[in-house]
């Protein structure tokens, strides 16, 4: 087993990765900005140290602090977390050509999933189902584009090569509109950006996010551990999520599960990934592939039992995968909220002291947080405090008790979410489940 | 045990209301004791927040159960290693994370030694990270009276390194 | 479903109460004393009554006071939790004359365990093992006491039956000795307490305390919920718990539960009971039933899944148990810490204000307790504040998170036993598991 | 809503810094509302304890988020309903849980009226538990000042009901 590791990271993620080490006799290293001495994690670890001032790109996202700190304290691997470095090929680069074990896959693999044409190409033929489009520029012929609209389904975007951020796009709805919509769209497209091409893909309207877990070893074995529904985002963000996806069938999670581990087989994937799909009318469309540990990975843990954490610190020390994809069982429903220091209404961020805290208990209730009463939440950093987590034999009693913890919770001396959360669990909407991604703003918007 | 791990019971200590601490690990032991309060330096304010953290209760079990809660006692003299500087002195900090070098090269002669009078811009270690040695410069002109770290120990960043006056 | 129910207790498990009623949608009257206004679980409750001054037997323990509550909240029925009047079987008739719900089993059921011989003489009919002895005086033909000796297995126990606390009995370890020992128990019994009765019992030297979750419904169906090992203890007071008990194979845990169950069937036991055995050298001997919920089910919820306070709602609302046998499966290992504010050395109380309560999170890890930063420890009733939980793939995991648990516990203000448990934990013997009733207080008196 | 949760609303303001609570529940709702702060009674030391209960806290979350922590504002003049006792004055409380009744039996006239004179071991009403009629007799002398509850409703233990003087 490793010895001792970098926590490359702060607030809960660090936390949750420093007790998966202490569960496992693996000593730790937490590093931490100037702003961030009192944190829990920093506390309760073996060794600290600070590697940089407040800002992220002086302390977080500082490749040779980091690296150093590993190499004065004599640690052997380094947890990037999610978020800061996590996602960064050159880093875990110079983490191994430095001579540490980086948890997580290979610095290859990152880069290919982090380049958006790459990882759709890779995910296509493996056969992973992505979004159905022109693929390119498309041409002058119109029984060509017709066709290929068809092939597709309507509605179809039209989409400016040149555009983005909402413009130069026109949804086409029908086969009578689409070559009247294309000569426009490619107008204005030369018009605006000075640049006539445009191409076509498949329009979802009300996709839901739901994404699959991956994890693999270094020899060669990946399992899927199922999906997570992530639809409620606010500003693609998001903000409570559950696992399992509702009205996803049994048969379903295995087709799908299967196809994202060939994909990661094809690249030999190591450690925890996440697909992220949309899925809309009984089909998914692949986006992107995260590959590192997520926020929302407790509610796998939950109806697993898999601590994903501690299975990536065995596969960074070289064991195999421990169970095998006929031991994964889904079991119950579980739910998370990010509990975040802001406003609940105009979200502005709210850090400071905090006076009280109080987190929930009782069975099927999980709190993953790092604040505690007196703790001051810096102003620098990301506003989520803490994450409630609970499971339940059914969506139901997961949904009863998330309720009941939000109700419990206590938190004085600075605002939170914490009645975004009640509002949205109190609602019959959220009760039926199967949301899509625009709902919670939609809501929002009608306030 | 190491010199970080001290420094931080020293922390702790400090922050607490706490006279005296001592651990054991197999081999190991150390005990860490206050001065008498005579004498004691301002105290940063953000320790009293430290005081009062679960986290840092949660590593000196024994000390939260028998320390007055509520506001924290005022610490005694700093314990050795983390001076503090006085009136018409400057500290040097680390400005990097890395190990500390007082000489060039093994067995050569130190940069600085206490007492001697340096020039701002004058080289006063090096800090080796990720097998390069970064040169550290003073920035003001002074005489050293105050070496903080040992040759060839690790330092975090913000470390103090020197004392100057 | 029930509509308005009575909890008639204090402390963690009325709130574990609370929260299986809020789950539910039952609303909660607590019952309270003066010196309890401030407790968690009625500041929870849809509503509070006081119902008398400090003392136990004038609140808690005061039966019409209770009854009036029920009855003036317009309420249906009456959960007594465990201790105070949960099992008096003259409560469950009075509650139930009143026209509540008793939620427990038949008052006619509670007398029945209430008194050993009664017990002892169902299970044994029903094929529970109970310690083997001579039940009844022994009498003064020495062949038959041989054979009866002979029997039952040595080493057996003399004992007088006007003795008890220690006095008037002597162990017999082998054949040569047995008959001179009840001569002399015998002439000592004359001599000491006037009645020179003796009877004989298998002596146990290191049993282990092992105890077996049944629940049972209103139409005839009981199910068990496998088994819990309690042997850590001190002044017959359980200090920490477990589930599965280590060493007891599957094949032992049905037929033992097969064997409680048919028991149970036998008096159509409702709701939940425990059955609790003495475990050595492999065999089970039967001492006695509770007819309550225990301090320990959670170790039991966290194995099973089953929340044994919800399955104790359903059935007192008429419902039929939810589960059946073939359901029920051991997943992991799970362990109980009792906090209690009392000194980790001498045991002494230590009632007072709570400066700052910090309780640990993460995977696996349960908080059960009513208390939070400023709540006030009254010195009037039983000492624990709350029980931490772990679960964990293993037995392993389960110790290694709770003594994580335990590390980032935060009690100020007053003292707990959580070193206690901490050097049980650290030593090398509790790892090995199956220890016996007196491990714990051996190795206090070595101290 | 019945008397209790709102007799527990009151206790929460009492116990609080806030102002004001009002609740909307369907078709019932309720408002609740400081007197002026002048003229206010001695505060129970045991408020200041349910301040920072943390379920206290849950019960009212609007109210948690805005009002100053650690200090818990002296509380205003008592919402009526639990008046206490001055100079002079004596408060009868409830000595079991049960249903109180004014008079003998329904329309019967009342056991006591406000102003009336009693005598010690006078019948003040009756407190109906478990179907028994339980007569509540006055431990002193005294004129009636003021009745605390409505006839038919419950009491729980130590309930104020009568203030004599």
């Amino acid at each position: 087993m490793l010895d001792k590791i970098v926590i490359a990271n702060r607030g809960e993620i660090a936390l949750r990765i420093l007790r998966a080490c202490r569960e496992m006799g693996i000593k730790t290293v937490a590093v931490h900005s100037t702003a961030d001495s009192s944190l829990k994690h920093v506390l309760l670890a073996d060794e600290s140290v600070c590697i940089g001032p407040p800002a992220s790109r002086d302390s977080y996202l500082n490749m040779p602090a980091i690296i150093s700190a590993a190499e004065v304290t004599d640690s052997v691997a380094i947890h990037p977390g999610y978020g800061f470095l996590s996602e960064s090929a050159d880093f875990a680069e110079r983490v191994e050509k430095s001579g540490f074990t980086w948890i997580g896959p290979k610095a290859e693999t990152i880069r290919l999933m982090g380049d958006k044409v790459s990882a759709i190409a890779l995910m296509s033929k493996a056969g992973v189902p992505c979004v159905p489009g022109s693929s390119g520029a498309l041409g002058e012929n119109s029984g060509e584009n017709l066709r290929m609209a068809r092939e597709i389904g309507y509605p179809v975007i039209i989409k400016a090569s040149g555009g983005g951020g909402g413009r130069g796009m026109r949804v086409v709805h029908a086969e009578g509109a689409l070559l009247s919509s294309i000569a426009v769209t490619r107008s204005e497209a030369a018009a605006a950006f000075g640049n006539d091409q445009i191409y076509m893909e498949k329009f979802l309207e009300r996709p839901r996010h739901i994404e699959f877990q991956v994890i693999g070893d270094n020899f060669g074995n990946v399992v899927s551990l199922g999906e997570r529904d992530c639809s409620m985002q606010r500003r693609h963000q998001k903000v409570m999520e559950e696992a399992p996806a509702p009205g996803i069938s049994a048969k379903q999670r295995t087709r799908m599960g299967e196809r994202c581990v060939d994909a990661c087989k094809a690249v030999k994937y190591r450690g925890a990934g996440t697909l992220e799909f949309l899925y809309q009318d009984g089909e998914f469309y692949f986006i992107e592939m995260n590959t590192r540990i997520q926020v929302e990975h407790p509610v796998t843990e939950m109806v697993t039992g898999i601590d994903i954490v501690k299975t990536q610190l065995q596969i960074a020390a070289g064991e195999k995968l421990p169970f095998k994809q006929d031991d994964v069982e889904i079991r119950g429903h579980a739910l998370e909220c990010r509990i975040n220091a802001e406003d609940p209404r105009s979200f502005m961020l709210s850090p400071g002291p905090i006076k009280l805290w109080h987190p929930p208990g009782g069975p099927g209730v999980r709190v993953d947080s790092h604040v505690y009463s007196g703790y001051n939440v810096p102003p620098y950093y990301d506003s989520m405090i803490g994450k409630l987590i609970t499971h339940g034999d059914t969506r139901e009693t997961a949904i009863a008790r998330m309720r009941n913890a939000l109700a419990e919770l206590v938190v004085e001396g600075i605002k939170t979410n914490t009645a975004l959360h009640q509002e949205i669990l109190a609602h019959s909407a959220f009760h039926a489940g199967a949301l899509d991604i625009h709902y919670l703003e939609r809501r929002l918007g009608l306030r | 045990m190491d010199i970080r791990k001290i420094k931080k019971l020293i922390e702790l200590l400090e922050a607490s209301g706490v006279a005296e601490i001592e651990i054991k690990e197999g081999e190991e032991s150390v005990r860490i004791a206050r001065q008498s309060p005579a004498g004691s330096h301002a105290h940063p304010p953000a320790a009293a927040v430290v005081t009062h953290s679960p986290a840092a209760a949660a590593r000196k079990p024994a000390a939260s159960a028998t320390r007055a809660s509520v506001s924290p006692s005022p610490p005694a003299e700093e314990a050795p290693g983390t001076p503090i500087a006085g009136e018409g002195e400057h500290v040097v900090t680390a400005p990097m994370v890395g190990t500390y070098f007082n000489a060039p090269a093994p067995g050569a002669k130190p940069f600085v030694e206490i007492g001697d009078e340096i020039q701002a811009g004058q080289v006063l270690c090096v800090i080796e990270a990720m097998k390069m040695m970064n040169q550290i410069e003073s920035e003001i002109a002074g005489r050293v009276r105050a070496v903080l770290i040992n040759n060839g120990e690790p330092v975090e960043f913000g470390q103090p390194l020197f004392i100057l006056e």
